[in-house]
């Protein structure tokens, strides 16, 4: 009985550890990774609490789905966050030329 | 005697907890990306230990989806997130 | 059936340190391809005989079959992706870690 | 392969009313083994097996290989043999007190037809002692190997000759 228990203890120990990693990790690459192998551990836990449904569907939603939904996320957020950028120039630019303009106007 | 699959289980989660560190030290996005294939194989082990331990044959299922899932967000990764960015931000070498 | 319990059990024995070593190897190793290597291998010859070893031990064929299954998917599952990472790490130009 | 040829093959119907039964047969032991002996299963089970294999069909309309018995019967020992010793070969590596490793990279051209045997070898050599295939390109592997001192290319021909036999690939003589 006492063998289980130190089961349970490591899960909940190490699913603890990892849901605050992943919450206090700056780097968003990281978080994703940990919220992966959270969903893992997560759904041998509901393995534990004798709900392998309830595992199952933990397994397929929260690895299966939700990470690479997040992975995908994130590199979409890299492409929009490079083209902010762009733009950014672009407009200063804009700016730039108009304020020429302007500054030829008044010549 | 089921106690001693449990024990064999715990041994497997020992490792798991322990490869975990790799997701916080690793230099590369890959080297973190690895540890879900870790979670992958490690998993199923335990999962069949549990299955055969706690006399609960439906877990062999939980096995199957956790080696093919764990290996599709291997996949997702590789094409989605690591191919074609140069080099900057999340992936490759923090700065 | 004493006897192919017994075995069975001795072939999970077996196949645990090959996971330790695999969770080693992935702390200890210097760079990306070499620990590729300890995940891959190590990992699957430990549940390769973990599932021999289960196998053994049960008391159905059809167990028997859907053991085998979960060891050939996972077999070609990180087969694949441990082909892809290496792959799309030469294609980064991450060099491997050799010798000084 | 232009793709218009692609989807001809898959309509021209000598070839799928090969391939369909064969198919068939082999996603429905699948569900067998998954679901066993429930009868009232393959309600969902016959429409789910007849979606696999029109999907697989779709995406791979002819594998265009032929497993020979012989082959896989020195293939599969060959391989389980070969796999143990590169899980022992790797676990040695990482308990010795400092990682016993020279790790480099070869490269090697095979000469397996382009398609499932090459796949099959790519994915083949990574579960195999001291080499992980790293990369692909037309007929040259990358091989990364954890330890330069074993006779990588004598273990790689080796695996190729086997893979040849295992899947009736003709062109073995020419090279040899």
């Amino acid at each position: 009985m006492t063998l289980i228990m130190l089961f349970d203890i490591l899960l909940v120990a190490t699913l603890l550890w990892l849901a605050w990693r992943l919450l206090a990790t700056e780097d968003i690459f990281k978080a994703v990774v940990l919220f992966i192998s959270f969903g893992l551990l997560m759904a041998l836990a509901w393995v534990r609490m004798r709900a392998p449904d309830v595992a199952l569907a933990e397994a397929a939603l929260g690895a299966g789905l939700t990470g690479p939904l997040f992975l995908s996320a994130l590199r979409r957020m890299e492409r929009i966050r490079k083209e902010e950028r762009r733009v950014d120039t672009d407009e200063d630019r804009d700016d730039d030329v108009k304020a020429g303009n302007k500054r030829k106007e008044t010549i | 005697m089921s106690r001693i699959y449990i024990f064999f289980a715990l041994i497997l989660l020992a490792a798991i907890a322990a490869g975990m560190v790799r997701i916080l030290r690793g230099p590369t996005a890959a080297d973190r990306m690895m540890v879900a294939q870790l979670f992958g194989t490690c998993g199923v082990a335990i999962l069949l230990l549990l299955a055969k331990g706690l006399d609960n044959m439906v877990l062999l299922d939980i096995a199957l989806v956790f080696s093919l899932l764990a290996a599709l967000a291997t996949m997702t990764f590789v094409r989605r997130t690591w191919q074609g960015n140069d080099g900057e931000g999340a992936d490759g070498y923090p700065s | 059936m004493d006897i192919l319990h017994n075995a069975g059990m001795f072939f999970i024995i077996l196949g645990l340190p090959f996971f330790l070593s695999g969770t080693v190897g992935l702390l200890r190793f210097p760079d990306i391809f070499t620990r590729l290597h300890a995940l891959t291998k190590a990992d699957n010859v430990g549940l390769g005989l973990i599932i021999f070893g289960l196998a053994l031990q049960s008391d159905s064929w059809l167990m028997v079959a859907r053991l085998f299954l979960i060891w050939l998917l996972v077999l070609i599952a990180s087969s694949a992706s441990c082909h892809l990472v290496a792959r799309c790490a030469m294609q980064k130009k991450i060099q491997p870690w050799s010798r000084p | 392969m232009p793709e218009d040829t692609r989807i001809f093959n898959f309509c021209s119907f000598a070839d799928l009313g090969r391939r369909m039964p064969l198919r068939f047969f082999l996603f429905s032991l699948v569900w067998f083994v998954l679901t066993g002996y429930d009868g009232a299963g393959w309600i969902i089970g016959f429409p789910a097996v007849l979606l696999a294999a029109c999907l697989s069909l779709l995406l791979s309309p002819s594998p265009g290989i032929s497993i020979s018995l012989v082959g896989a019967c020195r293939f599969i020992p060959f391989f389980l043999r070969q796999s143990t010793l590169s899980g022992i070969d790797v676990m040695r590596r990482a308990l010795s007190p400092r990682p016993v490793i020279n790790p480099g990279l070869v490269s090697y051209s095979t000469f397996l037809p382009e398609g499932a045997a090459r796949v099959f070898f790519v994915n083949t050599i990574s579960l195999l002692p001291g080499t992980l295939s790293a990369d692909l390109h037309d007929n040259r592997v990358t091989v990364h190997t954890i330890d330069r001192d074993q006779p990588i290319w004598a273990n790689m021909q080796n695996l190729e000759l086997h893979i040849a036999v295992l899947l009736r690939v003709s062109s073995v003589k020419e090279k040899k």
